[in-house]
């Protein structure tokens, strides 16, 4: 009885260490950056930084020394950039992959909506315990955006848990891992009419929410010197750093579960890790792609793009569901 | 009357008002000479407050076994006069769980307040008369929720009104205090009249003011005299809720008065309206087609929540931008059963608003910052408070609005009344829009810099602290144990609220209205503290890396200059004070809705006239709506 | 005749309603709410009268089934009622006396410090 | 073997800020050329930071004006270590025309322990490179010291 209670907890220990936690996470979320890097290189006709680059910077970025600013205060200065990123890797355990997930029946789509805020919350709040302007025009910018970002992504959630409610019967459906076994089972929501635009919105939001061209004005790095990281040196930067590469991965496979579940050959183990790999690097280079061909917007523009383009488009998908298509 | 006859439980209702009642007098009997100590210039008044409030509040805890668990219904007539034939001839006390659900709310706030008072008060004079008012305020909420009688209600209403404008202007020298509590007044005595109104053509068609008797009068006997009164209540009781178009003078008193005041205005005399507000939606006139009401209901909530979320956004001041949240955390109480946590949270608020004012003479977001270095303890509570009102998970916030914005999807999935996914959606977006403000004001106020007149501020004494400290530890614990709390409190009560029929009958009248169940179903799943557990163990991983990793090393400079090192970064200048914050914070977000902040701030005019034309146009536009719609 | 009391109440009624919403002075205001009270009152002992009633006014023996008298309750109404008129006019003279005080008019367009 | 890792990455990840002490704006574009497709620094590792806090080596051009002198310092030195300063154009080295003017204060070296010169007005491209690389070497030694 015992043993088998301290084998579940290791399992689940390991579950938040390793697989799809710590470890997966810092991994995977690198390689995603690096590719991306590398992508927008090749873009542009250059060579670029090797694939394992971001690995450097983290490394790097450990072994510099950290500034407090004497005008800081130290504990939420310090302590932000971990909180954020514990909640990054707490979402991506809920983010079922084919059906598996570590955790399953916790939150809902809704709640992941929420919890998607802690992260940039934290970053927010450890840009103005800095003290720094540049960091408070920065997180005034980063607060606009997530208020930009939140309109259609609200849109395309209940979309969708109209649109797996009304396949289930049972009017509604938020649970994540039950969108996850609807579409295993019945094959991925992008083949439904209504869902298509919401895909289109989800994916315009990604690049709003990691904050990457042309919607990173919140850290535009040549105005306003980087704006919410400005006082950041060092480890807490590398965790920053970590926390961007980390929420990439969950933006992109969230995406990914939510419109690309039922993708795949039927045989799970495949369809488990290589198509689902596939799915999220595809949606990567994307944004990727995004980032290469576009310019920084300022950040008014940022809004009215989100809340006239985006949300229209999703909004059109909500319509859609409502009337069942 | 033996002791055990007065140790029964049904008479604690009466206790818990008159307890109040009976500090109030004590205290203004015992004169206005304030005692020379210079921390508690009330002396053993602000004591008998504490002990006035505290004792009620025992008295409902008390009351929660048989009426929350039991499901009783205490139905006490003052003097034993009770029913004759067939009319309620004495004035009743009637507690249902709904009653004693907003009863044990106020309660906690009106204790927690008068704790926090204490040390709060130092710097005025006249603290003894404070202490009067409050105790009437206070006495005068718990009368109106536990009141079985609607006239009764009427003149509560009239004593908390009073008490609210004289606390309101209680700070004659801050600015705009006058103001504000005239405005208060003239709009209230409106509403006051509406209510007075509207009891009065209710007794005219059913001559009786009891409320058991009136629920069980009224079905059936609809006419347009009914609906008349109804939308004469509505409004009154409107006017107290504060709810939109009445948000302004909510904003005028909560940035005039005391904060210890403001928590009760936000806390305890916006859940006077609301409760009013259901009582006659659910009680009195839940035959006059409840779906079209509620959906007005829903409706005027969702549009204050989005007008008044965006109002507070525009503001410089702290209490005032708070006011307008609170505001617009009752559209989502309208919505659904959002009130314990809006009182928990929004006092805990206007408490660190009140520590920043007691410690540093101004609310202006514009010359405050960096207060987190020198009133620590009181950022970790603000940011509790803030991040519950702006629904951030695990805190209690979230689990409300949670309920909220399942409830009302479900609501327009099962009706197909596009309405109430608007009201989704918005409820959602309020949600960011709130936690954008709240960024506005930890930015403002506790962090950034520091301006060098408040080098010398200290935290807060020990007495505010904890009083801000037991409204965060139930922030925590409600949001934690959603379910448990439902079980408790909110669960009964809505039930209660959906059960007239035992309401009527159990205070002896008869009534054809059928026992309704009421069940819950949650569409979504989140577990709190599982969640919890798990971002503990991942926190704890991480920072154990980060420690082991020598995480914040600082190594051994290699420049002469010290100082300019940990100097913030200027492009190169010497530092200098620059505070980013106050109201152009979310310029972005601002300069795309221009005309709309613009007409809004025409809107606001802050003439007296105008709120009252306000006024009058809600009332027109409620009696058109009952004569049309219903 | 008695809808005459009836529309005359709420006459006074809207006419205090009418007052507080255009007039500009402090004073006037406090004036238009006494005279909504006012009709407000004359509505509640309207409702009570009953043509050809006695007062209401008995020792114990005196009431019989036969006693004709108008309705008690809306006059102990009405007494309250008047009773928190004369407060809120007294509290809003005394706001107004102070207000007068401390900005220097009385007219309402230029006391509004507090807007937006 | 962290510290190993560490040290190397340390030279594959070199972050640069650059600071104009009053140059005639010839080295700026130069430095900026490198970054571009046909020379692509980013390739080995390099990267423009916008603030002095993530910097790894500060590149100062320009004849560090007497205005400018306070800045150029006070920056330098809000960069944590290990970081390395290098001069890029003769300007900050010698002062090259402007030598002797009343309000230049060239050479830098003067003021702060400078790791690396680049010389030449402006340098070539490849030059930078070279210069910039040699500055990884030494900020790979200095952080294999701390």
């Amino acid at each position: 009885m015992t043993a088998s209670i301290f084998l579940n907890g290791l399992q689940y220990l390991g579950y938040i260490l390793i697989f799809p936690g710590f470890l997966f996470c810092f991994l995977c979320g690198m390689l995603l950056t690096g590719i991306d890097r590398k992508l927008v290189a090749r873009m542009q006709k250059r060579v670029g930084p090797p694939i394992l680059q971001p690995f450097y910077d983290f490394f790097k970025l450990c072994g510099k020394e950290t500034i407090v600013p004497a005008a800081a205060s130290r504990t939420t200065f310090l302590m932000a950039p971990l909180v954020g990123l514990a909640a990054l890797v707490v979402i991506q355990l809920f983010i079922p992959i084919r059906g598996f997930s570590a955790f399953s029946g916790m939150a809902d789509i809704i709640v992941i909506l929420y919890l998607l805020l802690i992260p940039a919350l934290a970053a927010i709040l450890g840009a103005a315990a800095s003290g720094s302007p540049y960091a408070g025009v920065g997180l005034s910018r980063e607060m606009v955006t997530i208020i930009a970002c939140e309109l259609p992504l609200v849109l395309v959630l209940l979309a969708i848990a109209k649109t797996v409610g009304n396949a289930m019967g049972t009017g509604l459906c938020f649970s994540l891992s039950e969108i996850a076994r609807y579409q295993v089972e019945n094959g991925s929501l992008i083949t439904k009419l209504s869902m298509i635009p919401a895909a289109v919105a989800f994916a315009m939001v990604i690049p709003g929410e990691t904050g990457s061209h042309p919607f990173d004005t919140a850290e535009a790095e040549t105005e306003i010197c980087e704006g919410m990281h400005a006082e950041y040196s060092g480890a807490p930067l590398a965790v920053f750093k970590l926390s961007h590469a980390v929420k990439v991965l969950t933006m992109t496979s969230l995406f990914v579960a939510l419109f690309f579940g039922g993708v795949g050959t039927g045989i799970t183990a495949i369809d488990g890790v290589i198509v689902f790999a596939l799915c999220v690097v595809a949606t990567a280079l994307f944004i990727s792609f995004v980032h290469a061909v576009t310019a920084r917007l300022k950040i008014e523009q940022v809004f009215k793009y989100y809340w006239t383009v985006v949300s229209g488009l999703a909004l059109i998908s909500l319509v859609l569901a409502w009337y069942g298509l | 009357m033996n002791f055990a006859n007065m140790t029964d439980y049904h008479h604690f209702p009466i206790y818990a008002i008159m307890v109040l009642f009976l500090g109030a007098f004590i205290i203004a009997a015992s004169g206005g000479k304030p005692s020379k100590n210079p921390n508690n210039p009330a002396g053993f008044r602000a004591w008998i407050a504490l002990i006035a409030t505290a004792a009620s509040l025992c008295f409902l805890i008390a009351l929660i076994r048989p009426v929350m668990l039991g499901g009783e219904v205490i139905a006490y007539w003052m003097g034993s006069r009770g029913i004759s034939g067939g009319y309620a001839i004495g004035i009743a006390l009637e507690v249902d769980a709904l009653s004693l659900f907003f009863a044990l709310l106020i309660a906690t706030a009106v204790f927690v307040s008068a704790v926090y008072s204490i040390r709060y008060m130092v710097h005025d004079d006249c603290v003894p008369q404070y202490y009067v008012l409050y105790c009437l305020l206070a006495g005068g909420v718990l009368g109106l929720v536990l009141s079985g009688d609607i006239f009764n209600m009427f003149v509560m209403v009239e004593i908390l009104t009073f008490a609210a404008v004289a606390l309101t202007a209680f700070r004659t020298k801050v600015y705009g205090a006058l103001e504000a509590a005239f405005k208060y007044l003239v709009v209230g005595c409106m509403g006051s009249t509406a209510i007075l109104t509207g009891v009065i053509m209710l007794y005219a068609q059913y001559h009786t003011l009891n409320l058991a008797q009136l629920a069980s009068l009224i079905p059936g006997t609809m006419n347009n005299a009914t609906k008349l009164a109804f939308a004469f209540l509505y409004i009154g009781f409107s006017t107290k809720a504060f709810i939109v178009p009445f948000h302004p003078l909510a904003a005028d008193a909560h940035g005039a008065a005391p904060a210890s005041i403001s928590v009760l205005i936000s806390g305890v005399l916006t859940k006077s309206g609301i409760y009013g507000i259901m009582r006659l939606t659910y009680f009195l006139f839940q035959t006059m087609g409840l779906g079209r009401m509620q959906f007005m209901l829903v409706f005027i909530g969702s549009v204050s929540m989005f007008v008044c979320v965006t109002m507070a956004l525009a503001q410089h001041d702290f209490k005032r931008l708070l006011a307008y949240h609170s505001i617009s955390q009752i559209g989502y109480v309208l919505a659904a059963y959002h009130a314990m946590n809006h009182t928990l949270f929004k006092g805990l608020l206007f408490l660190a608003a009140g520590a920043v004012l007691h410690e540093t003479g101004t609310t202006d977001l514009g010359k405050l910052g960096g207060l987190s270095k020198k009133m620590p303890h009181t950022t970790v509570l603000f940011l509790i408070g803030a991040f519950s009102i702006s629904g951030v998970p695990p805190f209690n916030g979230f689990a409300s609005k949670w309920m909220i914005y399942q409830a009302s999807y479900q609501k327009a999935v099962d009706t197909g009344n596009i309405g109430f996914l608007l009201v989704t959606v918005i409820a959602l977006v309020t949600s960011t829009l709130t936690l954008a403000s709240f960024v506005k004001v930890s930015q403002s106020v506790f962090f950034g810099q520091l301006p060098k007149e408040y080098e010398n501020v200290k935290e807060v004494p020990f007495g505010m602290r904890l009083a801000m400290g037991i409204l965060a530890a139930l922030c925590v614990v409600t949001g934690l144990f959603p379910k448990s709390v439902t079980a408790l409190l909110t669960e009964p009560a809505a039930k209660a609220a959906a059960n007239v029929g035992s309401y009527i009958t159990s205070m002896g009248f008869k009534t054809s209205l059928p026992a309704v169940e009421v069940s819950f179903v949650e569409a979504g799943v989140w577990e709190p503290i599982n969640w919890l557990l798990i971002l503990c163990i991942a926190l704890l991983a991480v920072t154990i890396v980060a420690v082991a990793g020598k995480y914040d090393r600082v190594s051994e400079t290699t420049s002469e200059n010290v100082e300019t090192k940990y100097q913030l970064f200027y492009g190169g200048e010497e530092n200098v004070y620059s505070q980013v914050g106050g109201g152009d914070l979310f310029w972005g977000f601002k300069h795309n809705w221009r005309h709309y902040f613009d007409f809004m701030h025409k809107l606001h005019s802050g003439v007296v006239n105008d709120y009252a034309l306000w006024a009058v146009v809600a009332l027109a536009l409620a009696i058109v709506y009952m004569m049309i719609a219903l | 005749m008695i809808q005459f009391n009836y529309i005359c109440s709420f006459f006074l009624i809207v006419l205090g309603f009418y007052t507080i919403v255009t007039k500009y002075n402090l004073v006037k205001t406090v004036i238009g709410m006494s005279v909504m009270d006012y009709g407000v009152n004359l509505l509640i002992i309207s409702i009570g009268y009953n043509p050809g009633g006695t007062a209401p006014i008995f020792t114990a023996g005196e009431l019989t089934r036969a006693s004709y008298f108008v309705d008690p309750i809306p006059q102990a109404l009405t007494l309250t009622s008047i009773v928190i008129g004369a407060c809120v006019t007294a509290m809003s003279m005394s706001l107004v006396i102070r207000m007068h005080e401390s900005y220097g008019t009385l007219d309402t367009r230029e006391i509004r410090r507090l807007r937006g | 073997m962290f510290k190993n890792l560490i040290a190397e990455s340390t030279a594959k990840s070199p972050w640069l800020f650059h600071i104009n002490s009053g140059s005639c704006n010839g080295c700026d574009i130069e430095l900026v050329a490198v970054l571009t497709p046909r020379y692509d620094v980013e390739r080995l590792g390099f990267k423009l930071a916008g603030s002095p806090r993530q910097a790894d080596i500060v590149v100062v051009t320009g004849p560090v004006t007497k205005l400018s002198l306070d800045r150029v310092l006070r920056t330098i030195d809000q960069v944590p270590d290990p970081k390395c300063v290098v001069t890029m154009g003769s300007c900050p080295q010698s002062g090259n025309v402007f030598k002797g003017s009343y309000s230049v204060c060239a050479p830098l070296s003067k003021y702060v322990h400078v790791d690396v010169d680049i010389a030449g007005c402006a340098p070539k491209p490849e030059a930078i490179i070279d210069g910039l690389a040699k500055a990884t070497e030494i900020l790979k030694t200095k952080r294999g010291q701390m």
